[in-house]
């Protein structure tokens, strides 16, 4: 079934730099959004509002806020924990528009959250912004509104796809083992049809429940399909899980692509050697390349901080241990956007914003932003690929983006066992 | 009438009230809302637990499958020209879908006694959300959406107002038939028989009441109550169904939670409850986000060990014999 | 004529034969007494003709009727009632709604109200003399007034044929005295057709019962008119033991 | 042996003792009577620690008991059977008197004890293996009374112990009652709606009502044996 | 022949996750047989133990089987604390009531856990080599985590069914006045049985951890409630040898009704064995009503 088309204000005129003489200059500009910081997303929750503190100072301390008439407005940021009940957002996005008047709103993390509340925010016609909504289905459901900041879920796989078939053209078979979830099923979804497209055999297409316990029969079963590459995960217990029982069990592969887990700096804790060689994919990554120079290179505005900045200013706001993932990263530059298109517009008005959105094209220390004017949908953002090596993080995929050579086929269990790690 | 009117009095006069605020104060509509949906949840809930003594921790399976209903009615007719009459017919495919589940685990589980029943209904439920995701019944582990639907059925505008206004005001509706049904249940031969069975089964059989026929018709009601609330406060409002978000068993956990805050089989105590629920999780997330619930906690643990009968139970236990206990049952 | 009518009842609990084919018939206007050792199988019977339990073997007439298969449910509205040995009383209700659960559910029929139930249940309350305990919760009741409040439900449910357990048993002799004249005349005003009484309480059941039946071992031993039977002396033997028997001087222990 | 004086309690805000005093002799059989609600039952429970005295004091071998819980009051030797049996009726029978035998001096002399009650009740050596919810009411009486004296009481209180009874069983208790306290000298407080047991088996006798203590005295003095007859057979 | 290697590999590992879930169950079982609590806060206990085998491992490199004895300690001691501030004042209260007590609590320790350890999923590697059983691999932690689960449980019978201890706590359960009479200290047995029950559910974390190093967090125990519910009744409630057993089967039905659910098409086999499982609870129940292990 085809989505409803959009009645985006796309036909409207750019807005001018200049304010118009009956515009007034907001005191301050609100954006208000509620965050998991509870129950099952709390690591997300928690990550997400380090990321967003850290991009506000960069906007606020730095840049002085958003230049509207040549006033510079300071940005704030209200918030509310969700505990990643659906229950509970529409009522706490109603009080953020009716009560906290905020003038942008950022959806809440998971597809399913950002649907429930997307009704509120379109009565109330506020731009939402997702930053951790990746259902491609979200922006296929005709809201005027929404905007996504991260690379939507069927982009998840690809890279890893793309980076094997560019360097070994003798792995063919790949090995699907993923949740059995609404992310995970769009994320492996896309990955399927990617990689028939580039002509790699789906040997093995399986998902677990959610919180699995043993993943043996899923895995004993993927072995005998002797696949090349493996992909899978869906979040952060089971992709450890899969990790850890495909060490117990031996199963070797030239890769082991895990969503979502991998990316944060406890799987390598958790796991110690057993992650080496392991790849993930990123909204973002510490390392990526984007930069003011790149982007001038390419002939597309820079905004924001740098990614040394955000780092110092994330760790300034979280700690001095902790290191952002990229779910800090795209809660981030979600405010960023926002503050970019309303700076753009000129206005808090919410057609202005969203008509600005539709022509905003500029690189953030996260990387492309650039949407279609339709549905809202991320087209300019590039996910990443990156590689445990030695410990550490290192981004191998996109060439353009890469810190470091792939590790490729990486080190078997046996030889991690004996401490290799994959590192040359 | 008077003796079904006396009781209702205050629970409608609270429903009232927290309408009346809710419509008139701005912001307030959707926090109302929210608690809403706790209360009618304990109410419906009540109707089986209260009235039985019989513990459904499957509960949330009716919730769901009326949420179900609710959806498919949108994916699979809203070609068909049926206008608003498309809710119509969801909630009568939830009712339906409820009904035909109580029926299905009545005949089965409604043998088992005490917390033997209460944990095969847990079977009924996490085995009826993973038949729907192993089975890829119904979108499986993808739900279904049904925000583009409702735009395309109702317009923008309209779907916005269902979503955020229209099935609010239907949850209010089916906690004001609930309540109503309730009282006029408990005046009634079935009421009784309820509360006999409820206390000895065994001793209530050979005084001639057909146990079974009672329970069935308790929990069917019950079921019928979940069936509703799924459907409009979840997929009417929400817009989507993931069968992990809706077979959920906390919300059968919230639900014994409410009824017991509030006093078990007791009219006001689900209400009251309810309340007591929504408005601690809604404000203190609003005071104290990230950190609520290290206040919520010790606090019903607190409510609970102060009013271990809930705080209708002991209200009505105060007001025994005075000349209000006629509103407080 | 026959209101209940037991052929070659028999009930086992694995390899204890509880009720050994125990034949009797029940005629209008019996008052009937049941007695016999602990574990003689008397409250067995009860609830194989009040539908507890299902017999093994043998067939349950009611007034010409086959209940033998009839679930306790269906037996009460037909005018079974009975009393519960251990009293088991809707705790949490008032001892009206209790009684009143009797009248409703009993043999008044289908369209009794909920009204009419509770002035019915009013009557038999003030009847056994619980009046003043009428709004009490059950559970509040002491061991005997529990055991009255049974009595009053199970005359509540209108019934033909009224089982008694015990009823009697822990009450003062006075009380005794009392509660016996009162089912008698009860018996006679509410039209019961018939009432069995199983007790241990000889002397209730020799006020009371016309007629007595022994059970031993699971087995009917004799069935007579009441003084006979009582005086027997095998009934002595297994019953009242060897040093005492029913004098005239009545001064029989138990 | 024991002596509760001025013993006041009830339930909840409700009163239902008002200044009880009453003793038990050492080997004697000492039986409480009185109407039904009089408080009979709630005199035993309050002298085992069931419920809270709210005033008075109970001394039992010379030493203040009133406040100590009931299993510390098993252990000196207090033993209670209770109204309305309370036996463990998912366990056998067996299982139900080796639980009796739970104190440590008790379970010393378990195998005595248990060869007394058999002899007692033999229907309980039948049925050691059935679970004791199944058995007979009488069976289950028997069963407490066995229980109880498992304990191997120094004083044993026991509520009713003769309802639901067969004559010839009753008959059969008392008589072991008395046998117990010639031979293992224990002192027994009995009550008992069976009047003429009680007549017939006491050394002294209390009559309650509404929680006071109306009369006291030998069975002979307080209890008017001719008017009992009447009442109860009519004679 | 490849079929049956992986059903017997599968049915291998499921009883050693049976064994586990077994363990991690009893303490419910214990805890609702005596007080009558259904203690939905169970969970929150599994994850505190498995806290305790993560932090004594991360900082004191003790190994997680040295760690039972600390778990021992840390379980009873919560338990106890628990019992005397809150349970204690529930007891002959609606049985549901208690629920709501457990829930607070199950939530509270689970909020005291993200307050200070954060929401992070954390894990450990403890690497002692394997068992190549031809069939399949299977890690020497792995059974580890079996045979000090049966062990644990069988000390546990003894203590149940052996002791005057385990006699004193079936009467309790029985009948609370008779036990009285008996000489019972009530009081006490009902707080070492929720003493115990905790200690047994923190061990029974701790021994999950030996299954699965991985995925440590604060909401990790929502899964286990669930399941450990089924399991309890699944043996029969009160009986916590029959929740050892409820354990095994449900380990056995979950994976090894992954094999055969394999060879039906166009389905997600792995959560149809989770459907399997839960059913198998039904058709049990219908042919037990108690449980396997139940009494009346
Ligand atoms: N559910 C049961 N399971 C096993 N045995 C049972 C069951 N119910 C009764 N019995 C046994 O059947 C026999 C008859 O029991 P019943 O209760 O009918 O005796 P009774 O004549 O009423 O005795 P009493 O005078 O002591 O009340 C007894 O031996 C008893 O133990
Ligand atoms: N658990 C209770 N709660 C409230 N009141 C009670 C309770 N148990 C007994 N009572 C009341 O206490 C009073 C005395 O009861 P008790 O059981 O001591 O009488 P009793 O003399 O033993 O009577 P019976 O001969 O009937 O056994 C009664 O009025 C009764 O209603
Ligand atoms: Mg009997
Ligand atoms: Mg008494």
């Amino acid at each position: 079934k085809q989505p409803a088309p959009t009645p985006t204000p796309e036909s409207k005129p750019a807005p001018e730099a200049t304010p118009s003489p009956e515009a007034k200059v907001p005191e301050k500009i609100v954006i208000g959004g509620t965050l998991s910081l509870s129950g099952k997303y709390a690591n997300e929750g928690q990550m997400s509002l380090w990321g967003i503190q850290a991009a506000l100072k960069w906007l606020n301390d730095v840049n002085g806020g958003i230049d509207i008439g040549g006033k510079k407005v300071k940005v704030e940021f209200k918030y509310y924990d969700d505990e990643a009940k659906k229950e509970t957002v529409q009522s706490l996005y109603d009080r953020l528009i009716t009560v906290d008047k905020v003038d942008v709103l950022l959806a809440p993390y998971s597809s399913g959250l950002t649907l429930a509340a997307a009704p509120i925010a379109d009565k109330n016609g506020k731009v939402y912004m997702s930053h951790g909504g990746a259902s491609d289905r979200i922006f296929e459901q005709g809201y005027t509104y929404v905007v996504q900041t991260l690379s939507p879920a069927s982009k998840y796989q690809t890279g890893a796809l793309d980076m094997v078939k560019a360097i070994d053209p003798t792995a063919k078979r790949v090995a699907f083992v993923y949740e059995d979830s609404e992310f995970s099923k769009a994320v492996f979804k896309g990955a399927k049809e990617y990689a028939e497209q580039l002509g790699f055999e789906v040997v093995f297409d399986k998902t677990y429940p959610r919180n699995p316990t043993d993943l043996t029969p899923l895995l004993s079963e993927m072995k005998a399909a002797e696949p090349d590459i493996i992909l899978g995960g869906g979040h952060f217990a089971d992709g450890q899980l899969l990790a850890t029982q495909l060490a117990e069990l031996k199963i070797n592969a030239k890769l082991v692509s895990i969503i979502v887990a991998p990316a944060l700096p406890k799987f390598y804790d958790a796991l110690g050697v057993k992650a080496e060689g392991i790849v993930g994919p990123g909204q973002w990554e510490v390392g990526v390349k984007y930069s003011p120079e790149a982007a001038k290179a390419k002939g597309i505005e820079y905004f924001g901080p740098t990614q040394d900045e955000f780092m110092q200013y994330f760790k300034e706001v979280a700690g001095e241990d902790k290191t952002p993932s990229y779910h800090a990263a795209e809660a981030g530059a979600a405010i960023l956007a926002i503050a970019k298109a309303i700076e753009n517009a000129q206005s808090t008005d919410s057609d202005a914003i969203r008509n600005a959105f539709n022509n905003l094209h500029m690189i953030t220390f996260f990387g492309e932003f650039k949407i279609d004017p339709t549905t809202g949908k991320q087209l300019g953002h590039e996910m990443v690929l990156f590689q445990w090596q030695g410990g550490k993080k290192v981004i191998i995929w996109p060439p353009e983006a890469a810190t470091g050579e792939p590790y490729y086929p990486i080190p078997t269990w046996e030889e991690k066992e004996q401490g290799k790690m994959a590192t040359k | 009438m008077k003796k079904y009117i006396q009781p209702l009095l205050p629970v409608l006069t609270l429903y009232i009230v927290l309408l009346g605020a809710g419509l008139s104060i701005p912001g307030l509509w959707q926090p109302i809302a929210f608690i809403m949906f706790y209360v009618v949840l304990g109410q419906a809930l009540n109707m089986f637990l209260g009235m039985t003594g019989y513990v459904d921790f499957g509960y949330v399976a009716f919730l769901g499958l009326g949420a179900y209903g609710m959806a498919l009615a949108f994916s699979l007719f809203t070609d068909d020209g049926l206008g608003s009459g498309i809710i119509v017919v969801g909630f009568l495919m939830a009712v339906i879908f409820s009904i035909l589940l109580s029926m299905a685990v009545g005949a089965i589980a409604l043998r088992l006694r005490g917390a033997y029943f209460a944990i095969a209904t847990i079977g009924v439920s996490e085995g009826f959300k993973y038949l729907i995701e192993g089975a890829r019944l119904w979108g499986g582990s993808e739900g279904i959406i049904i925000s583009s639907q409702l735009r395309d059925s109702f317009g923008s505008e309209m779907a916005n107002y269902l979503s955020t206004f229209a099935s609010d005001i239907l949850i209010f509706a089916i906690g004001i038939l609930a309540a109503i049904l309730t009282v006029y249940t408990l005046h009634t031969r079935a009421g009784y028989a309820l509360m006999a069975l409820r206390e000895d089964e065994d001793a209530a059989k050979v005084m001639g009441v057909n146990v079974t026929k009672y329970k069935v018709m308790a929990f069917g009601m019950s079921a019928v109550f979940a069936g509703l609330i799924g459907a409009s406060a979840w997929t009417l409002k929400l817009t989507y169904v993931f069968p992990e978000d809706v077979f959920n068993i906390i919300y059968t956990v919230e639900a014994i939670v409410i009824v017991m805050l509030g006093g078990a089989g007791t009219l006001a105590g689900p209400v009251v409850g309810g309340l007591i629920y929504g408005i601690l999780r809604y404000y203190l997330a609003t005071v104290l986000p990230g950190f609520q619930l290290l206040v919520v906690a010790p606090l019903l643990v607190l409510i609970v060990t102060v009013f271990p009968d809930g705080v209708v139970g002991y209200i009505k236990r105060k007001l025994k014999g005075s000349r209000f206990s006629k509103y407080v049952i | 004529m026959v209101l209940l009518k037991l052929e070659k009842v028999t009930k086992r609990f694995g390899g204890l034969v509880a009720v050994n084919e125990v034949s009797l018939e029940i005629k209008h206007g019996d008052s009937i007494g049941i007695v016999g050792p602990n574990g003689s199988g008397k409250t067995t019977l009860f609830n194989l003709i009040s539908g507890v339990y299902m017999p093994d073997e043998g067939r349950i007439f009611l007034e010409d009727q086959d209940i033998t298969e009839l679930p306790a449910f269906k037996r009460a509205p037909l005018g079974i009632a009975r009393s519960f040995q251990i009293p088991r009383p809707f705790r949490s209700a008032t001892v009206r709604e209790n009684v009143a659960v009797g009248a409703m559910f009993g043999a008044h029929g289908e369209k009794m109200s909920v009204d009419e139930a509770m002035s019915i249940a009013d009557h038999y309350i003030d009847l056994v003399g619980l009046g003043d305990k009428r709004l009490e919760l059950a559970d509040k009741l002491t061991a005997v007034e529990k055991k009255l409040l049974e009595l009053a439900r199970a005359l509540a449910m209108k019934p033909k044929l009224l089982l008694l357990d015990e009823v009697v048993a822990g009450m003062n002799p006075n009380d005794v005295d009392k509660i016996v004249s009162l089912i008698k005349k009860i018996k006679e005003e509410e039209k019961i057709a018939a009432v069995a009484m199983v007790e241990h309480v000889i002397p209730a059941v020799m006020k009371f019962a016309e007629r007595v039946m022994v059970m031993n071992e699971g087995k009917k031993m004799v069935e007579g008119a009441t003084m006979e039977v009582l005086k027997m002396k095998e009934v002595a033997e297994v019953y009242f033991g060897t040093s005492q028997t029913i004098g005239e001087s009545g001064d029989a222990r138990g | 042996m024991l002596e509760a004086e001025n013993l006041e309690t009830g339930y909840g805000p409700m009163q239902i003792l008002w200044g009880i005093t009453i003793k038990a002799e050492k080997q004697s059989i000492t039986t409480i009577i009185g109407p039904n609600g009089a408080g009979k039952t709630t005199i035993l429970r309050a002298i085992m620690g069931m419920i809270q005295p709210w005033n008075g004091k109970i001394t039992y071998d010379g030493d203040d008991v009133t406040m100590l819980p009931p299993h510390k009051k098993v252990e000196r030797g207090l033993s209670m059977v209770l109204e309305g049996r309370h036996l463990f009726g998912g366990m056998t029978v067996k299982e139900n008197l080796i639980l009796g035998a739970y104190t440590k001096q008790a379970r010393e002399r378990l195998d005595d004890s248990l060869e007394i009650v058999y002899t007692l009740f033999p229907i309980l050596k039948e049925r050691s293996t059935q679970k004791a919810g199944t058995l007979s009411g009488g069976q289950q009486q028997m069963l407490a009374i066995a229980r109880a004296l498992m304990t191997r009481p120094k004083l044993i209180m026991l509520d009713e112990p003769s309802q639901g009874l067969a004559p010839i069983v009753v008959e059969q208790v008392m008589d072991t009652l008395k046998k117990l306290r010639e031979e293992l000298e224990i002192t027994i407080l009995l009550v008992e709606q069976n009047v003429l047991v009680s007549y017939h088996t006491a050394d002294y006798t209390y009559i309650i009502e509404n929680g006071q203590v109306v009369k006291e005295g030998e069975p002979s003095e307080c209890i008017d044996i001719q008017e009992i007859r009447k009442a109860y057979l009519g004679v | 022949m490849v079929f049956f290697e992986q059903l017997a590999g599968n049915l291998l590992y499921g009883i050693i996750l049976g064994a586990v879930y077994g363990l991690a169950t009893m303490g419910l079982s214990q805890i609702f047989g005596v007080l009558k609590i259904v203690n939905v806060g169970h969970g929150a206990f599994i994850m505190v133990g498995a806290y305790v085998a993560y932090w004594m491992f991360v900082l004191y490199s003790v190994n997680p089987i040295l760690s039972i004895p600390v778990a021992l300690v840390i379980g009873l001691a919560l338990g106890l604390g628990i019992f005397y501030i809150v349970i204690r004042r529930l007891i002959g209260a609606p049985e549901l009531a208690s629920l709501l007590a457990t829930f607070g609590i199950g939530i509270f320790i689970e909020e005291v856990a993200k307050f200070f350890w954060g929401p992070d999923h954390r894990g450990f590697s403890w690497n002692i080599g394997q068992v190549d059983f031809g069939i399949t691999l299977i890690p020497n932690t792995k059974l580890l985590a079996f045979f000090s689960s049966v062990i644990i449980a069988l000390i546990l019978y003894m203590l149940f069914q052996r002791t005057r201890i385990g006699a004193a706590i079936r009467a309790v359960v029985e009948d609370r006045e008779g036990a009285m009479v008996c000489g019972i200290d009530v009081s006490r047995i009902y707080a070492m049985s929720f003493g115990i029950g905790i200690a047994m559910t923190v061990i029974g974390g701790i021994l999950l951890t030996l299954f699965i190093p991985v995925g440590i967090n604060p909401y990790m125990g929502g899964e286990y409630t669930l399941k450990a519910f089924v399991i309890a009744v699944l043996g029969g409630l009160g009986s916590p040898w029959g929740a050892f057993i409820g354990g095994f089967i449900f380990g056995l039905l979950e994976n090894g009704s992954y094999t055969i659910l394999g060879l039906i098409p166009g389905v997600e086999p792995f959560s149809l064995t989770r459907f399997v499982a839960f059913s198998a609870l039904l058709v049990i129940l219908l042919v037990k009503p108690t449980g396997l292990m139940g009494g009346e």
